[in-house]
């Protein structure tokens, strides 16, 4: 039965899409084609405004293995292992429910990670929410979120070893969640998703198929169903995807298994657009055709139609090929780890996505038309011509000291003591944790080697919303420096680009600048991109979110016992800046307090001498020369200096005038420049000797000077002030 | 000497079990599903979300073949180790004392806690330097100790928090408990995870040690 | 006056423990059971039992996922 | 046939979770509340209902902490 023309909106498609679709299929698409279509071809799994921008992200690089296009990027790190790693969002749904929203996003990177062959071995968490002082929506989300995302990683045993949070009144309406998963993979095990072989099997892992994320695609319903629903189609149709972690663990083991044995030939998880986008990126990728016969997927609910089976996007399930001759060993291992595993399709050399009901045709597309035809769109950026951001509500009045600035710094939201977050994640599950979070600017985690990966996620839509493509830039400088802290190179990164309505020239122009600047900043330091995820139409009526593109990087030091630390320790340890440091408070935390909007132009970054000083600290941390090492990032110098005492229960006293006042201690240049502390022979040649660790206190002359004991209570106050206090314990 | 590590579906702390065990002695998985324990000296219940923690933690892993095995292993005097979901379905089953409630602060907590060393003659704290607080690390929605009337002895607590360490409202800040024979322990920190100065303390290692000496006198005597 | 709320998984929404209760019955020896839901079971004195339903929307249930049943003047 | 399982702390056993709700309670502009308690709700179809007893006190509570209450031929 063709799909009654309307239809087509209310799913999203253009007028022009649609009949491009006529074209390209010569008549008009059945209900079932039509359903999978709008989805194939809607943002989220098309990339239809952003394909074009990402290829100017350099993917290439010695270590690379898996670049962007599999379910998530891998490097080689040695010893025969390599890290798979990607991030990705889960914005809207953690809106709706941030409970469910932020489980569930942590369930599908999980999934993206082992879909290549990967155990996961952290996640890493980066949230934006709206300001928690004003608003009790946004103190709400951050408590649910946070517990979503414990919930699953905790409860899975993959420990949450990181990640970032920021307000901003921006993101009021629009909270940002992301997840970011890293894996570790013997290179023989690595797989992926593309079909093989004509006539091998398609098998269906996991949980059982219910109308979970139908969402949009409910306008479809035949109206008879809408009509005997008894309890109305709403309820029939639950939006609202819930998180099994604990089919996932199974999931997941069984899958490794599975690879371990060798008995799959390929593997893709199922994220948007369920079995529809998994099927035809399989089919895709491997030249060839797929047939699914939706009577045989296992439902949970009973009277489910063909199209819901197709976009149903119920967690925790993997599509898999298997050799016909291997499939009672494949029935075997899922037996003992109970998971369900049904054969629902086959692969065809027909190059067509055939979706059977029993005997029944629904549905037979060519792959590229669901996969390659969906037109690409070319962005018209237009710098904005006035400011897009209000100013912030101002916390500070003007005329503080530099004592009252730096307190108000670490009591703000966004600089405040993460604890209350972090504790509620399990760090250390896997024991390879070494450094938690609070301990060092990256996470580090433990190699069989004797080595260790180091692993930071940063953005920081503040900057980018000041300059898209230096503050883009910015992100990738400061993971950079956050893994020099540990003695870390960097691999490769993965990246989340978080923005409004691309089809708005300013926020078209936003994108394209970050993305320049993100490449740029790569192609400086020689770092790959390796994957990533795109989230657009961030925008409420009163505008966008700040341009958040969100990085995570992955890098490897050789020497575990030697991972740097961020807090003073030793008493008589001399101070010193290395790197390149000229602040400015354009888009700094102090401007924001003073209620000034993110705007301005922000400091020149020399990336030679960025990449010089990076290497010198690394170099330094690897050869165990420095007791501490800390980049200056946001709330600069004073804050990067209250960090370092507050880590490590010890006092600073600087020498030198800090001249230039505010600008100086509280200015900004996130990336560029260390505190690090150690010998004063070590530190001599590495950098400008400013102080000595000692004391109680943090001496600043002619600056300030506070207990540090007062530093870390008003530190960890910061945030426990907003945490609504949880009702349920789930 | 060989441990036993049991792997529930939703185990999550099988594989650091068997790492620390490993630092003492030999150690296998026993899968839940079995009866067999292949012969081991001690059986450790590790840490997790055995069934996901549904209904309640413990509540369903404690019925698994295994379990069956455990407790006649333990009938028997062998030594039965309990951690953190270990110490919940060891509740459950029957073979320590007490329960295992919903954190006060309605929370997960992950948190380097201080623990004070109740005894020094157990077989699993025998080795633990004496006064000396030992650091290791708690990670649960659900360690809140409930003491019960009856059928706990004050010298079947073998770790209690420090003051200000309590992280989950535990009934008289207690971290850990054996049953009155003496030969089934259950804590809710996590000795495995403080097995090595580089992942923040090693104090965990006393605990193994602890087995593996009182294994070694009963082989000799 | 007592009022007893129970909130339950709304349905068509998947509900883990439901089915992990379902799963763990039969292995221990209670054959015969089917379609295990579990909530959650609220009990209160309320001076004031109009407002219940209210109370259920805005915080003892999560009407996105749940939906709730008063039950009033219990025990 | 379908049945209902209330699961509740027992008396004197702390319970944070009825604690917070009462405290949540007033928050949100509803006062009057008191002696507010969260346990557990399990439904199910049972054949045999005179098993469910021993389903309780052996998987659906703990004895030791909680106390139950069965109501048959529920909704
Ligand atoms: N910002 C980006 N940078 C690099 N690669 C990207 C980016 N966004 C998406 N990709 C790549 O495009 C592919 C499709 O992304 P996505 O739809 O998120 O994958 P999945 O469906 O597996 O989650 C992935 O390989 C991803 O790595
Ligand atoms: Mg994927």
């Amino acid at each position: 039965m063709p799909s009654s023309p309307h239809r087509y909106r209310e799913l999203g498609l253009t007028e022009s899409e649609y009949e491009l679709i006529l074209v390209l299929l010569g008549r008009h698409p059945g209900d079932v084609e039509l359903a999978m279509l709008s989805l194939m071809w809607s943002e989220h799994c098309s990339y239809k405004h952003s394909k074009r921008l990402l290829r100017r992200l350099p993917t290439e690089g010695p270590h690379v293995l898996m670049g962007p296009g599999e379910n998530a990027g891998a490097v080689d790190i040695g010893d025969g292992l390599a890290v798979a790693f990607k991030v990705e969002s889960h914005n809207h749904p953690s809106a709706v429910e941030p409970f469910q929203g932020a489980a569930t996003g942590v369930g599908g990177i999980l999934r993206d990670v082992f879909a290549v062959g990967a155990r996961p071995i952290a996640i890493l968490d980066s949230l934006r929410f709206g300001e928690p002082a004003s608003s009790e929506r946004s103190r709400y989300l951050l408590e649910r979120a946070v517990e979503g995302i414990g919930h699953y990683g905790n409860s899975i045993g993959v420990p949450t070893v990181g990640g970032e949070i920021y307000f901003d009144q921006s993101y009021e309406q629009n909270c940002l969640v992301n997840a970011m998963c890293l894996g570790l993979v013997p290179h023989e095990r690595l797989i992926r998703s593309a079909a093989v072989g004509p006539g091998n099997v398609l098998v269906l892992l996991g949980a059982l198929t219910g109308r979970d994320g139908i969402g949009g695609a409910s306008v479809l319903a035949s109206a008879e169903f809408g009509i005997d629903g008894v309890d109305g189609v709403a309820d029939k149709r639950p939006s609202v995807q819930i998180g099994d972690p604990f089919t996932e663990k199974k999931l997941l083991e069984c899958c490794l298994e599975l690879l371990d044995r060798d008995l799959l030939a390929a593997l893709q998880d199922l994220g948007a657009a369920g079995l529809t986008s998994a099927s035809s990126e399989m089919a895709a990728k491997g030249g060839l055709g797929l047939d699914i016969d939706v009577a045989r997927v296992p439902l949970r609910e009973p009277g489910m139609e063909p199209f819901e089976i197709m976009v149903s996007e119920s967690q925790e399930r993997m599509l898999c090929v298997v050799t016909p001759d291997l499939l009672g060993a494949v029935a075997a291992v899922c037996e003992r780890w109970e998971v369900l595993c049904t054969e629902v399709g086959s692969v065809t050399d027909t190059g067509r996505l055939r979706v059977l009901d029993g005997s029944a045709i629904v549905g037979d597309m060519p792959v590229a038309v669901l996969v390659d035809e969906c037109p690409m769109y070319d962005l018209d950026p237009e710098p904005p011509l006035e400011e897009l951001y209000p100013p912030p509500a101002a916390v500070l009045r003007g005329g503080e000291t530099a004592r009252d600035l730096l307190i108000a710094l670490l009591a703000s939201p966004n600089l405040a003591s993460r604890r209350p977050v972090f504790e509620q994640y399990d760090s250390i599950v896997g024991s390879r944790t070494v450094r938690r979070p609070d301990e060092a600017d990256a996470a580090v985690l433990r190699l069989p080697d004797g080595g260790a990966l180091a692993i930071s996620i940063d953005g920081n839509g503040r900057r980018v919303a000041c300059d898209p493509r230096a503050g883009a830039a910015e992100a990738v400088y400061e993971c950079s420096a956050n893994l020099a802290c540990v003695g870390a190179e960097p691999l490769g990164l993965t990246n989340c680009l978080n923005f409004g309505n691309p089809e708005k020239a300013h926020v078209a122009w936003q994108l394209t600048e970050a993305i320049e600047g993100l490449a740029r900043a790569c192609e400086a330091l020689g770092v790959p991109v390796v994957g990533g995820n795109v989230s657009l139409y961030n925008e409420a009526p009163d505008g966008p979110i700040l341009p958040t593109p969100v990085v995570g990087m992955v890098g490897r030091l050789p020497d575990v016992s030697r991972a740097g630390r961020m807090g003073f320790v030793r008493d008589g340890d001399a101070i010193a800046i290395v790197g390149p440091f000229a602040p400015s408070l354009n888009g700094s935390e102090v401007a924001k307090l003073r209620g000034a909007a993110p705007a301005g132009g922000l400091p020149v970054m020399e990336p030679q001498a960025v990449r010089d000083a990076h290497a010198q600290v690394r170099d330094a941390v690897r050869s165990g020369a420095l007791s501490s090492a800390h980049d200056i990032a946001e709330g600069g110098l004073a804050v990067a200096l209250a960090e370092c005492c507050i880590a490590g229960g010890i006092g600073a006293r600087l020498k030198v005038r800090i001249e230039g006042g505010v600008q100086e201690l509280f200015g900004e240049a996130p990336g560029r420049a260390f505190v690090v502390s150690g010998s004063e022979e070590a530190l001599t040649g590495l950098g400008r000797i400013i102080g000595r660790v000692g004391g109680t206190d943090l001496v600043i002359p002619g600056a300030l000077q506070v207990a540090v004991s007062e530093l870390r209570a008003i530190r960890d106050a910061g945030l426990v002030q907003y945490a609504s206090s949880p009702v349920w314990s789930e | 000497m060989t441990f036993g590590v049991v792997r529930f579906p939703g185990s999550c702390d099988d594989v650091d079990a068997v790492l620390a065990a490993e630092r003492v002695g030999e150690a296998v998985m026993l899968w839940h599903g079995e009866r067999d324990l292949q012969g081991v000296d001690a059986v450790i219940i590790p840490g997790g979300f055995s069934y996901g923690d549904y209904l309640r933690p413990g509540a369903i892993a404690r019925f698994s073949p295994v379990m069956e095995a455990v407790s006649e292993f333990a009938g028997d005097g062998g030594l039965v180790l309990g951690i953190c979901n270990g110490f919940q379905v060891l509740c459950e089953a029957g073979l320590l004392p007490g329960a295992l409630l919903a954190n006060v602060s309605l929370r997960f907590v992950c948190r380097q806690v201080e623990l004070e060393v109740m005894s020094e003659y157990s077989p699993f704290t025998r080795a633990c330097p004496l006064g000396e607080p030992l650091s290791i690390p708690v990670k649960h929605m659900s360690g809140r100790y409930y003491r019960p009337e009856q059928g706990l002895a004050d010298t079947q607590i073998l770790l209690r928090y420090l003051p200000g360490h309590n992280p989950n409202g535990s009934d008289h800040d207690i971290a850990g408990v054996s049953n009155a024979a003496g030969n089934v322990f259950g804590l809710m920190p996590h000795p495995e995870h403080a097995v090595d100065p580089l992942m923040g303390s090693s104090d965990g290692l006393w605990i193994f040690e602890s087995i593996r000496a009182h294994l070694a006198d009963r082989v000799v005597a | 006056m007592r009022a007893r709320v129970l909130v339950r998984p709304k349905a068509g929404i998947l509900d883990p423990q439901g089915q992990a209760v379902e799963r763990a019955l039969p292995a221990l020896g209670f054959d015969g059971v089917a379609n295990v839901h579990v909530g959650r079971l609220i009990e209160l004195d309320v001076e004031d039992p109009a407002r219940l339903p209210e109370m259920c929307e805005r915080l003892l249930s999560n009407p996105l996922v749940e939906e709730y049943e008063i039950v009033e003047g219990s025990s």
